[in-house]
């Protein structure tokens, strides 16, 4: 079971969302990620597919992003959210 | 895809003579085309200048040297600092001593030179590749002997 | 005077554009730029006792593809002199996101980092002919 | 090796006179040398890290120009602001610039918060990290080599960022893993002195030709330094991300809650195990 500092991986909220009326479709983000959290569909071309591939904190693939299409949630509420479930599980 | 060990691939440094040139170029087709899952290099000077996890290389992985002279600077120098050598080419016996040593603007590098080795570069990699295999087999057990393999 | 050839050393580099960048440099230099006054010699042979006695005491310009250094390692163990040490991956920082290549070949970046090093090392080999008395 | 002790000019203000007079009671106590700030702003190549063992700056207001301008020269072991201190300690404040009779009692009474910090800098010097070399488990995986550190007091997070933990300072840095996928860093953008940082916020971030990589802090504090010599040299950052490659220094703010998110050599060997295998 994939875990993130002792939470479940599932539990934390954070991985890329892309804006589409930014997004060019230019594939960077999808060539650079080595965790393959993006991926290709027939109808829409560009998908986040595994958000739970994405390693907590790491915002890479935005700053491949030149017009500025990916975002991801605030750090500190995110956070102040795994320390509380730490604290639950303990 | 299962994890098994790769095949090593040592070119020489060849920067003098056409022949290096030829080696070098071999070593990467290999990892760009030829086998491209199967093949792991390092420079050859890293076992001069590198530390010593660099000069467990020949020992970690079955390696193969491709020299493109008769100097056989690959061959020697890996066996010498990292250890031993499944198989070496050289390619002057390949290409001819005249045209390996020859400087690289008398007889300019060109891709057809590659391909001229490539059947023979591809028959070494392809043996000692199901040398590894066979011995990897045996190591693990699943080798009866009598040519079948169980599934485990 | 010693009008012997300086030596121009790049790293046998494999894996990455760094290498091929430093071997590119080399070749521009001992085949375009100072053919008369500069030559190159494969790293690795350096550790044959036989070409150790050619190249002992003999100027050397490195030029290496990353912090390993292997050229300037090696051709200090053979007794060269090293005049000055390049590192490839310093001067692609002039094309910031751009991509110079892969270990296979170069793009047109790749190409103008190439030129940029060359040119330093033409300026640097004409400085030492110079101090020679040879220029 | 002398001690030294570098405070803000402090003219204009109250708070920048206290500074002046801790600075001056200071020196007597423990003769430890005062740098004239200006003087070190017009000729800073006269003053050497290696010459001082320690360098205290005191800065009055929150400017702080003592902190902004020795930082790298002198590298600072210890930072003071008269401000803070007064108010974190609910002190009398100096009324005006021209007033002299309430500024001896409000030294004394920032004295002892000097002086408790003046023990711990004896304890620190045995155990700094640049003192003993560094002994690594190595991870091999394929044809890579992965070092991790075995230091106590070294602690990693599930980002691959380091933190090596010195009484109430912490150098951090990015591990083998970062530097490899990263290939060769040409580019290290700079932390910003001074910034006050959570556990996982960003200090500076290095770049190759495949990707900018942000350094996530593994705790909270203020950056108090960062590894100048990675601007013109972040191939170091490769060559060792632990030693010569460290990133940042930080003044620890919060570290007992931050510690429940570090791991230590073992369970980052393993985190780091799994994590390459699924690479494949």
């Amino acid at each position: 079971m994939e875990t993130f500092m002792g939470v479940p991986r599932d539990k934390i909220d954070w991985c890329p969302t892309i804006d589409y009326k930014k997004c060019n479709f230019c594939m960077e983000c999808y060539d650079f990620c080595p965790h393959d959290v993006f991926t290709k569909t027939d109808e829409i071309k560009l998908i986040v597919k595994n958000p739970h591939h994405c390693v907590v904190f790491c915002r890479a693939c935005s700053k491949t992003c030149n017009e500025d299409a990916l975002s991801f949630p605030e750090k500190p509420e995110v956070i102040e959210k795994i320390k509380a479930i730490r604290k639950e599980l303990e | 895809m299962e994890e098994r060990p790769k095949i090593g691939v040592i070119s020489c440094s060849g920067e003098k003579c056409t022949g290096g040139s030829v080696a070098r170029m071999i070593t990467r087709k290999m990892l760009d085309t030829w086998r491209p899952h199967d093949v792991v290099t390092i420079c050859l000077p890293l076992f001069i200048a590198g530390g010593t996890e660099e000069r467990s290389f020949a020992k970690d992985f079955p390696t193969i040297t491709i020299d493109g002279c008769k100097k056989k600077c690959a061959y020697r120098i890996t066996e010498k600092l990292s250890g031993k050598v499944n198989a070496s080419v050289d390619l002057s016996t390949v290409l001819g001593d005249e045209l390996c040593e020859s400087t690289i603007n008398q007889e300019p590098f060109s891709e057809e030179l590659v391909i001229k080795t490539k059947k023979e570069v591809l028959q070494i990699f392809d043996r000692i590749r199901a040398e590894a295999n066979f011995r990897e087999l045996k190591q693990s057990g699943q080798y009866k002997g009598c040519g079948c393999v169980e599934e485990n | 005077m010693s009008n012997e050839k300086i030596y121009i050393l790049p790293c046998s580099g494999i894996g990455k554009v760094y290498g091929l960048l430093s071997r590119e440099v080399a070749y521009k230099v001992v085949l375009d730029l100072e053919p008369q006054y500069t030559d190159t010699i494969c790293l690795a042979s350096l550790l044959l006792e036989e070409i150790k006695e050619q190249v002992v005491g003999k100027s050397v310009i490195c030029v290496d593809g990353c912090p390993k250094c292997c050229a300037e390692k090696s051709s200090l163990e053979a007794g060269m002199v090293v005049e000055k040490k390049y590192l490839t991956s310093h001067f692609v920082r002039k094309y910031r996101g751009e991509d110079p290549g892969s270990g296979s070949e170069l793009t047109e970046t790749g190409k103008k980092v190439v030129d940029d090093i060359a040119k330093a090392i033409q300026i640097e080999v004409q400085r030492i002919l110079q101090e020679r008395g040879e220029l | 090796m002398k001690k030294a002790i570098l405070c803000c000019n402090g003219l204009d203000k109250p708070v920048g006179k206290i500074a002046r007079k801790v600075a001056l009671k200071l020196s007597q106590l423990e003769s430890s040398e005062i740098i004239c700030l200006v003087l070190f702003s017009q000729f800073p190549n006269r003053y050497h890290k290696e010459d001082y063992e320690a360098v205290v700056v005191i800065d009055g207001c929150p400017a702080k120009c003592a902190t902004k301008i020795a930082t790298n020269q002198l590298g600072i072991s210890k930072r003071f602001l008269i401000s803070e201190l007064l108010k974190e300690h609910k002190l009398q404040h100096p009324l005006s610039i021209q007033s002299e009779e309430t500024d001896d009692s409000i030294v004394e009474s920032l004295l002892p918060f000097f002086e408790k910090e003046e023990h711990k800098q004896e304890r620190k010097n045995e155990t700094g990290w640049d003192a003993k070399a560094f002994i690594y488990q190595i991870l091999k995986h394929d044809k890579y080599q992965f070092r991790i550190p075995e230091q106590k007091d070294m602690f990693f997070t599930e980002n691959d960022t380091w933190c090596f933990i010195n009484n109430d300072i912490a150098r951090i840095g990015v591990t083998d893993y970062v530097q490899q996928s990263l290939s060769d860093i040409l580019f290290f953008n700079t932390p910003e002195i001074g910034k006050k940082i959570v556990q996982f916020d960003e200090v500076g971030s290095i770049e190759s030709s495949k990707a900018v990589f942000e350094v996530i802090s593994p705790v909270s504090g203020t950056v108090i330094r960062y590894n100048a010599e990675l601007v013109d040299h972040p191939e170091w950052i490769n060559e060792n991300p632990y030693e010569k490659g460290w990133i940042a220094e930080m003044q620890l703010t919060n570290f007992e809650e931050d510690r429940m998110f570090l791991i230590n050599t073992e369970e980052y060997y393993k985190f780091l195990q799994k994590k390459v295998a699924q690479h494949e």
